[in-house]
């Protein structure tokens, strides 16, 4: 927020707020005088204003949880058909978790509570736009919808048609359920075309490692709340990983809710996380070595008859070397490229064995080496042995409603490697794409600056965004067709980890919409029926709710209900309820003495761009916790919510350990510049003892050039120079293999909530 | 100076009311261009709010609160002491008796001014009135800041009287030798003053009474100042010691500020004959006593928190010995004590430029105690995650420097209505002396006589 | 006695996710003061995470400690105050009367958990951000201590509720939002008066303490100890 | 009021004062009808001598308990006023120690108005129209004289003041000052 110096709040205005708090909650200031507005507490006085709790689905990340969103009634200036006007309407106030959502069971992390400002930004695109200055000036003119469709329709007719050459691109974030079917349906109408799916933190490659050892393309579910031991390797599960509303409400069971028992958590990486700094034990293990761990551990469970390497199954199979006992992965031959000691990792591995149900997880930066396809599978091998793997107390699988994806015959792709492939065809050919769509991906932002993209989507001939806001990537269109906010539009959503059961979540709006602003399956429906042909026979449905109560229809006729008379009702209680949830089944994950047909996986050390010698640092990216991938930047509530480690606020950093600082002459909060291969950034330091000498790490999330007034221009983006290489059999970014050196540039300033690291501060020595 | 007469003296005291120099013009201006330019700063500050200041959390008091103790110390200058030296009958006290009440009752008044200056909302200062409201609430009278406007209060209205009884002969003087618009002016304010004997007793007596009353009023005024401090359970606050460290810590400013009023008086009044070395000799001898007086109270204040080894105490502690605050802490140790000290013990510094130095020392030495007494404290509070740092605003500077010319301003004023020594008390000391010598001469002369 | 309101927070269970700062600010129209104010130290968060690091690399350890008012017995923050803003309600609530306050920070001062915030300037909120003011709770203005209430609004709504039924509020009715909101469950919100609630058995377990309980203060929070794996033992 | 008759002498000093003094008591004017102002006290001097009880320490005293009670009545009261119980910091509802600053404070308050109020009453203070006066009190000179004397004995007190050394002798009638 600019500096309240500058933006007092009017007395008008305050008159305003106060009328419309006045609406719904009154001070009993009339009777006694005993009674008067000051004499007593005011809330001692006050009557609640009514509120409804109406559901919806958390979209800020892919975790899914389910909404009670709390509404009251309350005058909004809204735009209805062109005109500003007051009008009373239903208006949500918070964000809370849905006790009946089997992800999250009322609960709600800090990122999906801020959610509610996305509705209210100030700085959310209110009609569409046409670019009216040269690309990337951040020049708009507002527009009708009538002619921004016109506009969109021209283009897309004459690909649709064949008439022009090129295809047409569909780039989003990741989707799911109906959202996604639709946009893919409509994608893979057109002759020549190409979906990509793009999201920084997409756990490709945990997918890709639980697809080939449990033959489950997707993240597991873990069930901590029965776990008596957790073996973590850098995954930030009570943070942002994965699903960490639903791995919190189990770690807290598995902390103390159950009397006399209290789980155990070891975690291995290289800077502490906040997830690393609840473990019981915290080891800084070298990067890319995680998946040595894992064999190491392995290997003591089966070398000291704790576990029988068979009973690892087809998980453990396609470990090279697994039936074999791995005896190359002894303790003491992995000690000096861990950085673990032997000693401990044999403790850990009987520890492990002696208070099953034990399981492992691996995530972040442990998934983003190059290596992380092997340091992943050899984690899923040790959860097979565990016997962890399908099993409570360890991860498990859902089965995931498949909303009708998969129909289309699309060009589907997903991940980093298709966006840097889409760079670059544009930027060899740009005529070859005719059209891209893109919706709630920022590939510029969430890019290394060595791909080009930004380059290259300049050379694009049309770009039409449906984003909310103007940021690094929609900056960049020719047309914005701005969506509803989650909360204004119908919503569905089919998570595929957080919960065993079947997960589909539905909700219609928690509130009108405030500005003039269109779903996007809306529009692609709209488009659709338009352009015609195969498309119209294709998405059949007027809106995207007939969509949504068509895929319940199919879900009805598959999953049947116990609860639900008939088809309908079984769609209104979906809808009051905020879904439809199966029963607690998990699927099956592995097999003891089961066969893979995969080739078996081999340890390779992990590949890092840059010299040792020149760049002597690992750069260690870390998801924020506030603001995510960064596309969470925007809201204020999370901009000024303290970092739970740095408790750093309004701003970037780079973490280092004290012995690094101390050598290189850099103090608390001076401003340093990190060098990679592919360039550049500064950002003040953060000195702490949770990090190993030789990281350097830097939160993701700060560094936006154009992303709203609270964003913009705000501290420095590790992203943009990490170097451009991928995880081996993945095609994902490893975002962990970069080295980069450092130096002190001056003075800079970090805002920092809290003051002290330690709690002992004061000098008890008598002097 | 015995050979004044009361002729002399009227001349030489009313003077300075009727001759007004350029020069004093041109200080007026100065003055009350700074105490503008503060009063803007001011009104900025009501109207954006207390975000000017350099306050935050956990420092949610500073220049404002360390101002408020500081004008409230100096103000023990007046009456505090012209009280004890009019009880204790010391003749050298007259003519420095009423340019110390004038102190007290202009640094009070500054110093009170404070609490309300730092208000969030300044406008509801008066709810600290304990009138009957028609919502019928009352302040509480648990909290320190209800006592302190009951103490500030009973002390301006006890100075201010304390200053203006002896003043209702000399306004009858200045009446009786004016004309026109003034002798109105001041035959008002003389209050029908003849100068009866009744009127002269009664006025002795009331003198007499106050004397005794103000005493004990400016000691609790000063401990209640302290207990806004000591009844907050804050490292190196809560603590007994604090009232009478308060309060000694006052009169030693308060001396301190009475020299340089003084020293400032005596020139540009040309007061040399009137106010002599005698003068600011003795009052250094009192500010050695206080100087020393400081010092044992600090020492044993720092020696119980450093025996005592509390950690959250010696997080305060460090910080002001050895951390942020040290240079400010060595160089009040080196104005309050280290300075004044030698000079004022070798009676050959003991000069009135001595005592001026030392108490300019002094005067800034007590100023940097207050500021340490507060601010560290509020910097290291109990959890080191909430710990802070403060660093002052130009707004809260130049407020600060706006009182410092109020101060001034006021004074140059006063001197210029009010005859700044008590006329008629000089002339009743000379008559004191006269008579007092005659005795002797008439004993030694009987003492002859019987040889 | 009525209620006695009070807390129980699980240190083995905070994960120091901040959920519980969120949601503060979402529920009781906290303003974000942007980051000139936040790097002057005006940042507000009624509740706030306090972390500690102890130990130095590699064998460190971090301490997370969620910290809002302790809603103290004898809370050093309420004599203080001149003109009763700051008072002690019933109900056993560190109550804060918005309207009555003058602004002497007096109670921020004496409050040894600094966990009052003063509003140095008018909050201000990006339209329409306005729209997401909850109704039922006051919007401060420029000049006044503002902080944690309990969600005293949400207890008034339990209670006019139960009172509208004729029942007395049950155990786990009233969820301030900070407890709403904790992932793992970390928080219990309850009457210390009855002794069956589950804040008052928790509160009596042995792994409970009171923050800074040795000033006096006698605060309604207690915090449960972080335990450490004892191996065996536990199994 | 009706003009006033008398006559004075102005004194250059506090001996001749002293003489005129026993000049007029010679001649048989009662001490309480001599009229005396000085434009100091001139402790010692018999004209300066004034009835020595003043009942002002006790008035004082009087006013500090009047202030004491009113100021305790008035800590409590607020104390209690509230129609329910305000409880702070878990002090007492009447607290007593700081009740008892507040009635320190006031008492002390009581004890200076007090005496300010006797002082003005009983020194004849706050009238501004004289009877008699004579500025040249302010220049020095000491005035004994008679109010309303006996017209027959005006020339006798004339020459007795003129031989105690009185500068000038005068009569007035009504002098306003104000």
């Amino acid at each position: 927020m600019p500096p309240v110096e500058k933006n007092r709040m009017q007395r008008r205005d305050f008159l305003k707020i106060s009328a419309i708090t006045g609406a719904s909650a009154a001070l009993d200031a009339c009777g006694s005088p005993d009674h008067q507005l000051i004499r007593f507490i005011p809330e001692e006085d006050l009557i609640p204003g009514v509120a409804t709790w109406k559901p919806s689905v958390c979209t800020v990340c892919p975790a899914g949880c389910g909404l009670l969103v709390r509404v009251m009634e309350g005058d909004a200036e809204v735009v209805r058909n062109g005109q500003l006007g007051l009008m009373q309407m239903g208006l949500a106030k918070k964000l809370e978790g849905n006790p009946a959502h089997p992800i999250n069971q009322g609960k709600l992390c800090p990122r999906g509570q801020a959610g509610l400002q996305v509705t209210y930004h100030p700085d959310r695109i209110r009609t569409p736009l046409m670019r009216s200055g040269a690309r990337g000036s951040g020049e708009f003119k507002a527009i009708s919808w009538d002619e921004a469709m016109k506009r969109l329709m021209a283009q897309l007719s004459s690909l649709h048609s064949g008439n022009s050459h090129g295809r047409l691109v569909f780039l989003t974030s990741s989707l799911r359920g109906q959202r996604k079917n639709i946009a893919v349906t409509f994608t893979g109408a057109f002759k020549n075309s190409q979906y990509v799916e793009f999201a920084f933190f997409d756990e490709r490659v945990v997918r890709t490692a639980n697809a080939a050892s449990f033959r489950h393309d997707a993240p597991p579910t873990v069930d901590l709340s029965q776990a008596n031991y957790i073996i973590s390797f850098g995954a930030n599960f009570l943070g942002t990983w994965n699903s960490p509303v639903a791995q919190s409400l189990g770690y807290g069971q598995m902390r103390q809710g159950r009397p006399g028992t209290r789980g155990k958590f070891v975690q291995f990486e290289p800077r502490i996380s906040q997830t690393g700094a609840n473990a019981d034990e915290w080891f800084a293990c070298a990067p890319g070595a995680e998946g040595l761990l894992a064999l190491g551990i392995a290997h003591v469970l089966i070398a000291d008859k704790l576990r029988p390497a068979s009973s690892a199954g087809a998980a453990g199979e396609l470990v090279e070397g697994w039936s074999g006992g791995l005896a190359e992965y002894a303790p003491e031959k992995i000690e000096a490229q861990t950085g673990v000691k032997a000693e401990t990792i044999t403790r850990i591995a009987h520890e492990a064995a002696a208070h099953a149900p034990a399981v492992a997880l691996i995530g972040d930066a442990a998934a983003a080496h190059t290596n992380s396809l092997f340091n992943t599978v050899a984690t899923n091998a040790l959860n097979a042995l565990l016997g962890s793997a399908g099993k409570p107390g360890g991860i498990q699988f859902g089965s995931v409603w498949n909303s009708g994806s998969g129909k289309s015959g699309v060009q589907e792709s997903s991940g980093a490697a298709a966006v840097q492939a889409l760079a670059a065809q544009l930027e060899s050919d740009p005529s070859s794409v005719g059209a891209l769509l893109i919706y709630g991906a920022n590939p510029v932002f969430a890019t290394p600056a060595a791909w080009r993209v930004r380059q290259s989507l300049e050379k694009a001939p049309l770009i039409a965004s449906f984003g909310s806001f103007i940021d690094e990537t929609s900056i960049l269109a020719d047309l914005i067709l701005p969506d509803h906010s989650s909360l204004e539009s119908w919503i569905e959503d089919t998570p595929d980890s957080g919960s065993v059961r079947t997960v589909v979540s539905v909700a219609p709006p928690a509130m009108l919409p405030l500005h003039d602003t269109r779903p996007m399956p809306d529009v692609l429906l709209d488009l659709a029926h338009e352009l015609g042909g195969n498309l119209a026979t294709a998405l059949p449905w007027k809106t995207y709710d007939d969509a949504i109560q068509a895929d319940f229809a199919a879900l009805y006729k598959e999953k049947g209900s116990k609860d639900a008379k008939a088809a309908d009702d079984f769609w209104s209680n979906a809808q009051q309820q905020g879904g439809w949830w199966g029963p607690e089944e998990p699927a099956a994950a592995n097999e003891p003495g089961g066969k893979s047909t995969a080739v078996p996986v081999k340890y390779a050390p992990a590949q890092f761009d840059g010299n040792p010698g020149e760049f002597p640092f690992y750069f260690m990216p870390f998801p924020s916790q506030m603001l995510y991938d960064g596309s969470l930047a925007g809201l204020p509530w999370m901009q000024e919510a303290p970092d739970p480690m740095s408790t750093a606020m309004w701003g970037t950093w780079v973490e280092l350990n004290p012995s690094t600082a101390n050598k290189l002459g850099i103090k608390q909060a001076d401003l340093v510049e990190i060098t990679s291969q592919h360039g550049t950034l500064r950002a003040p330091t953060m000195i702490t003892p949770g990090i190993a000498p030789d990281v350097i790490a830097m939160p993701i999330g700060q560094g936006h050039e154009s992303f709203t007034r609270y964003a913009s221009n705000r501290g420095a983006n590790p992203i943009s120079i990490l170097a451009p290489i991928s995880v081996a059999g993945t095609g994902a970014l490893a975002w962990a293999a970069t080295r980069v050196k450092i130096s002190r540039v001056g003075e800079g300033s970090v805002i920092l909530f809290g003051a002290s690291l330690r709690e002992e501060s004061p000098d008890l020595k008598h002097r | 100076m015995a050979t004044k007469t009361p002729e002399q003296i009227n001349e030489d005291l009313l003077r300075p009311l009727s001759v007004v120099s350029p020069r004093y013009f041109v200080a007026l201006a100065i003055f009350l261009a700074v105490v503008i330019v503060a009063g803007s700063m001011f009104g900025r500050q009501i109207y954006d709010g207390l975000g000017v200041t350099g306050l935050n959390r956990p420092v949610f008091w500073a220049f404002y609160i360390t101002n408020f103790v500081f004008w409230i110390g100096l103000s023990h200058a007046g009456t505090l002491i012209s009280a004890i030296l009019r009880l204790c009958n010391a003749t050298w006290r007259r003519p420095v008796t009423r340019c110390a009440e004038v102190i007290t009752v202009f640094s009070l008044s500054i110093g009170a001014s404070f609490p309300i200056i730092h208000l969030g909302r300044p406008w509801l200062a008066f709810w600290l009135f304990p009138y009957p409201s028609e919502r019928g609430i009352w302040p509480n009278i648990r909290s320190p800041l209800l006592w302190d406007f009951f103490a500030i209060n009973t002390y301006l209205i006890g100075s201010v009287t304390f200053l203006l009884l002896p003043m209702l002969p000399d306004f009858a003087l200045i009446r009786d030798r004016a004309s026109g618009f003034r002798k109105r002016v001041y035959g008002f304010l003389a209050l029908g003053w003849r100068g009866t004997p009744k009127q002269w007793h009664r006025l002795e007596t009331a003198m007499h009474i106050m004397a005794i009353a103000i005493i004990p009023v400016a000691v609790s005024v000063h401990s209640i100042v302290s207990w806004d401090f000591a009844m907050a359970p804050v490292p190196m606050w809560h603590s007994t010691i604090f009232a009478p460290y308060f309060v000694a810590g006052a009169i030693f400013s308060g001396i301190a500020a009475l020299i340089i009023a003084m020293a400032g008086l005596r020139k540009f009044l040309h007061l040399q004959e009137y106010l002599r070395p005698i003068h600011f000799q003795n009052l250094g001898k009192l500010l050695l006593v206080m100087s020393l007086l400081w010092f044992y109270f600090v020492f044993s204040e720092r020696l119980t928190g450093w025996y005592g080894n509390e950690k959250y105490e010696m997080s305060v502690f460090w910080v002001t010995q050895r951390g942020s605050f040290a240079p400010l802490f060595w160089t009040m140790v080196f104005c309050n004590f280290l300075l004044p000290v030698p000079i004022l013990a070798i009676k050959k510094l003991r000069t009135i430029t001595g005592t001026v130095i030392a108490s300019i020392g002094v005067v800034i030495g007590m100023w940097i105690e207050r500021f340490l007494i507060i601010v560290p404290s509020l910097t290291r509070k109990y959890l080191p995650f909430s710990w802070g740092t403060y660093r002052p605003s130009w707004t809260e500077i130049i407020i600060t420097a706006g009182t410092f010319a109020a101060m001034a301003l006021l004074y140059m004023l006063f001197a210029k209505v009010v005859p700044i020594i008590a006329v008629w008390e000089l002339k009743a000391g000379q008559s004191v002396e006269r008579e007092h010598l005659e005795t002797i001469l008439a004993a030694s002369e009987a003492e002859a006589g019987a040889d | 006695m009525g209620h006695q309101w009070g807390m129980v927070i699980d240190l083995d269970r905070c994960t120091g996710c901040e959920a519980c700062v969120v949601a503060c600010h979402a529920e009781n129209n906290i303003a974000t003061v942007g980051d000139k104010q936040a790097a002057g130290g005006r940042a507000k968060h009624w509740i706030r995470v306090e972390r500690y690091y102890e130990g130095d690399f590699p064998d460190v350890k971090v301490k997370f400690m969620p910290v809002l008012c302790q809603q103290c017995d004898a809370a050093p923050c309420e004599p203080v105050c001149p003109t009763f803003a700051s008072y002690h309600t019933d109900e056993g609530l560190n109550g804060q009367i918005y309207n009555r306050c003058i602004g002497t920070r007096y109670c921020a001062n004496a409050c040894p958990y600094n966990v009052r915030f003063f509003n140095f300037y008018n909050p201000a909120w990006d339209k329409p951000l306005d729209l997401q003011l909850n109704p039922d709770v006051s919007v401060r203005e420029v000049g006044v201590m503002e902080k944690c209430t309990f969600c005293l609004q949400r207890i008034k709504a339990a209670e006019i509720e139960a009172a509208a039924e004729k029942r007395d509020v049950k155990d786990g009715e009233i969820q301030p939002a900070c407890v709403q909101s904790c992932p793992t469950n970390a928080m219990v919100f309850g009457d210390l008066s009855d002794p069956h609630s589950r804040a008052s058995r928790m509160a009596a377990s042995s792994r409970g303490n009171k923050l800074m309980e040795e000033l006096g203060t006698r605060p309604k929070i207690t915090y449960l100890q972080r335990e450490s794996w004892n191996g065996d033992e536990n199994a | 009021m009706a003009s006033v008759d008398s006559i004075y002498g102005l004194f250059p000093d506090p001996g001749s004062a002293d003489r005129g003094l026993k000049a007029l008591q010679s001649a048989g004017v009662r001490r309480d009808s001599i009229l005396v102002m000085s434009p100091e006290p001139f402790e010692g001097y018999e004209f300066a001598r004034s009835d020595r009880r003043s009942s002002m320490p006790w008035i004082a005293a009087l006013g500090g308990l009047v202030g004491g009670v009113s100021g305790y009545l008035l800590a409590w009261y607020t104390q209690v006023a509230y129609p329910s119980r305000i409880i702070s910091g878990g002090m007492p509802l009447v607290s007593k120690w700081p009740s008892g600053i507040v009635t320190y404070e006031l008492t002390m308050l009581g004890a200076i108005l007090a005496t300010i109020i006797a002082l003005l009453i009983s020194a004849k203070l706050l009238h501004w129209k004289f009877d008699i006066y004579d500025p040249e009190v302010s220049y020095g000179k000491i005035l004994i004289g008679v109010v309303d004397p006996a017209s027959e004995s005006r020339m006798d007190f004339e020459d007795r003041l003129r031989d105690a050394g009185a500068e000038k002798v005068k009569g007035t009638g009504r002098f306003n000052l104000a």
